[in-house]
């Protein structure tokens, strides 16, 4: 077990076995997103309430998942890193952040694309609209702080610490946006009535769902990989790996 | 089973078509970048990597040919 | 006295982003010598005592406190351990008298009073102005009033000289000697030679020669 | 030897001393707080009702506003002359001195713009009844942004120009304390009971008194080899 961790543990190991299973990686993403958005986009029936608009959903809700989600596989890789000091780890947490980041921004700007034909206007200050607002200010700062130290391992360290403070704290939020919003206004309009959901709109929107997980474990792995070359590029391996090209 | 009548209708849906074109277009154009970003920042970083390599064996020969 | 080193330092690698500053250094302290860290700018210097501080994370290597792994005793450790950096560590709005009182609180500082300690180190008559108005020479001495007044058995310091006059010096190193004589240790950094037969150098510029 | 105590409160009174010898740095953030607050009649409108709406949201806006102007001072000027290493090289635990740090430091900027802030309450016409949870809010809110602010500000404290750093990296944190304490005032100014609200507050900093110490103790081993 010990050992089978420590091997994961080094990158060099990571880079390779990870080449190996990209393009099937890449290949399930691209089918499982592609199905999804002819179904989602052409096949699904229309909502009766809100029309066509509603296939924004597809993209929305799986974007959304996985925005939040991501920031607990962030903060989860910088506590491994801290606690373990395994450097994989702390590379892993560095890639997730600009990738949740952008999750969030699909999440919000779809959010408001949809906004407008359902509520007549592109930014309404609902409980959900809000907290995804306050997570990509969160992945902005987590983001800001990562470039300014002037070493990896400080900086890897200083952004764990902020993940895992962040971490505490995304319940709270998320709790106090969404009683901020009953005080405010009834929640009149759901945005999204996944459950209650036709099984013939549903379907898609389950492709769409693995299709992102795909998506999210695809890019997180390229930008580990990445960020391995840059930390190792003084090793003979990857020194080995330049001149094999 | 396709839902609209003909691709014009596809296209405009139900006079939603540039809200959800625009969604689906610009989401999948940030995730395309999202996913081709690193690859080409690592092909760089290895073409870097190369070229500072070759560097360094030319100057060891040169400084071995002038040795001798 | 006994033969065994008070701090033991084995196979200290340190790399600032993958960039060895110093790697495999090794060596130990005992009671009664003086460690002088030799070398050029940028070496490595204060990192090294930063580490033998424990103010920097140490990456590869093992530090050992009277044989015992530092990451076990580190508490015992810094209670027998007196670093003065390179900032002083004193507040300029207070006066080196409530400077002292105040590091007291922290560190076991309590062989003299406070007083003794600043007419020791040649600042009697500067003890209740504010910090702000003394020269860096006597802020340096304040800061060494310190060690006039620590029990701790390893001094570290980072360039103890910089600022001190020849009187300054010669001070510090009556001081230095007490010290070792009383079975202290002493690691310090400079690049000027000290008049003191205890001290044996460890040179880092070789080691970062060897590194690259 | 040193004592837990005594090295407690020994650095609550140095800091405190070092505060009353530099008293017009005090007033900065109380001046802020005063500025902030008079910009709202004049952006928006200097009718009572409409203000009366607003001053709860803008008293405890500008009252973060003032806390988070003042973080930037708790770890920095220790680390720019040494004394911050001095404290973590001493037997005593850090999160200890952390704590007495964030005490000391919430007694000279955050107190005093819970004091200050009844007397902005009149200027923007705030009800009577918002008066109490305003200011009992405040004592539960400004200590909770001193002690998040103290994670943020150790992160940051070797950093060059890390104030807008400091902002960006604490501000979101602050989102919860923000709603439940100028909700707290609202529901006061319309009638409703508050005491629900101010509880949760008071959980939410009690909760954070318990963690931030430690991961402020964390983050300045971190952030001094910045």
């Amino acid at each position: 077990m010990w050992q089978w961790f420590h091997k994961l543990g080094s990158p060099r190991w990571f880079y390779q076995i990870s080449g190996k299973f990209l393009p099937w990686l890449a290949v399930a993403c691209v089918v499982l997103i592609a199905t999804g958005v002819v179904w989602g986009l052409a096949f699904a029936p229309q909502d009766a309430r809100q029309g066509n608009s509603f296939r924004i959903i597809y993209i929305h809700v799986p974007a959304s998942f996985l925005a939040l989600a991501g920031y607990y596989v962030m903060a989860a890789a910088g506590a491994v890193g801290m606690i373990w000091k395994m450097k994989l780890a702390d590379m892993v947490m560095v890639a997730a952040a600009p990738l949740g980041a952008a999750l969030t921004f699909i999440a919000l700007f779809t959010g408001a694309v949809w906004g407008k034909p359902t509520w007549g206007t592109y930014w309404i200050w609902d409980a959900r609209i809000t907290s995804m607002l306050v997570l990509l200010f969160l992945y902005i700062g987590i983001i800001a702080l990562s470039r300014s130290f002037s070493t990896r391992e400080t900086s890897a360290r200083a952004c764990a610490i902020l993940a895992l403070v962040g971490t505490v704290n995304i319940p709270i939020i998320y709790k106090s946006v969404d009683w901020w919003y009953t005080l405010h206004q009834p929640a009149t309009i759901k945005l999204s009535g996944a459950p209650s959901m036709h099984p013939d709109m549903f379907k898609p929107l389950l492709v769409m769902i693995l299709g992102f997980y795909c998506f999210y474990a695809l890019v997180l792995l390229l930008n580990t990989r990445t960020e391995i070359l840059l930390r190792e590029r003084r090793t003979t391996w990857v020194k080995e790996l330049a001149e094999g090209k | 089973m396709f839902q609209f009548e003909n691709f014009d209708a596809f296209i405009a849906m139900g006079g939603h078509g540039p809200y959800v074109w625009g969604a689906y277009g610009i989401s999948l154009a940030v995730m395309a970048w999202l996913a081709l970003a690193p690859l080409r920042r690592q092909r760089a970083l290895l073409v870097d990597l190369r070229t500072q390599l070759l560097r360094t064996q030319q100057q060891a020969q040169r400084r071995r040919g002038e040795s001798q | 006295m006994s033969s065994q080193p008070l701090l033991e330092f084995q196979a200290l690698t340190f790399e600032r982003d993958d960039w060895p500053l110093f790697s495999d250094l090794s060596g130990a302290i005992k009671a009664g010598e003086i460690l002088q860290i030799t070398g050029p700018n940028g070496c490595g210097k204060s990192t090294l005592l930063h580490i033998l501080a424990t103010i920097e994370p140490l990456n590869i290597g093992t530090l050992r406190w009277l044989g015992e792994d530092i990451a076990k005793c580190r508490q015992q450790y810094l209670a027998d351990v007196a670093f003065i950096g390179h900032q002083a560590g004193l507040k300029s709005a207070l006066s080196p008298r409530e400077n002292l009182q105040w590091l007291s609180k922290l560190h076991p500082l309590s062989r003299c009073t406070s007083a003794a300690a600043l007419a020791r180190i040649g600042l009697a008559g500067f003890e209740d102005v504010p910090c702000y108005t003394l020269s860096a020479g006597q802020l340096r001495r304040a800061a060494l009033a310190t060690l006039c007044m620590t029990q701790a058995r390893l001094w570290l310091l980072d360039e103890p000289l910089t600022a001190l006059d020849v009187q300054g010096i010669a001070d510090l190193e009556a001081l230095l000697l007490a010290h070792v004589e009383n079975g202290g240790a002493v690691v310090l950094s400079s690049h000027q030679p000290l008049a003191n037969p205890a001290v044996r150098t460890l040179a880092l510029d070789a080691m970062a020669e060897a590194a690259l | 030897m040193t004592t837990l105590s005594g090295a407690f409160f020994g650095v609550i009174h140095r800091d405190l001393s070092i505060a009353m010898r530099h008293r017009g740095d005090l007033l900065n953030p109380l001046f802020f707080f005063l500025i902030v607050v008079t910009l709202v009649p004049l952006g928006i409108s200097p009718e009572p009702a409409r203000l009366a709406a607003m001053a709860p949201g803008m008293i405890w806006i500008s009252a973060l506003l003032a806390t988070l102007l003042a973080l930037d001072n708790l770890f920095q000027a220790d680390f720019a002359d040494g004394s911050l290493v001095q404290m973590m090289l001493s037997p005593q635990p850090l999160w200890l001195l952390v704590l007495a740090k964030i005490i000391a430091h919430w007694l000279v900027s955050g107190l005093p713009v819970v004091l200050f802030a009844p007397l902005l309450g009149l200027m923007l016409s705030l009800p009577q009844a918002g008066f109490l949870p305003l200011l009992l809010g405040l004592v539960l809110g400004t200590a909770v942004f001193s002690l998040i602010g103290a994670v943020g500000a150790a992160l940051t404290v070797a950093l060059h120009k890390g104030s807008v750093l400091l902002s960006l990296v604490v501000m979101p944190l602050y989102v919860p304390v923000l709603i439940f304490g100028s909700s707290a005032v609202q529901r006061a100014v319309d009638g409703m009971s508050y005491g629900g609200v101010l509880a949760i507050l008071a959980a939410v900093s009690a909760f954070t008194l318990l963690v931030a110490p430690f991961a402020a103790a964390g983050a300045l081993k971190v952030g001094i080899n910045g």
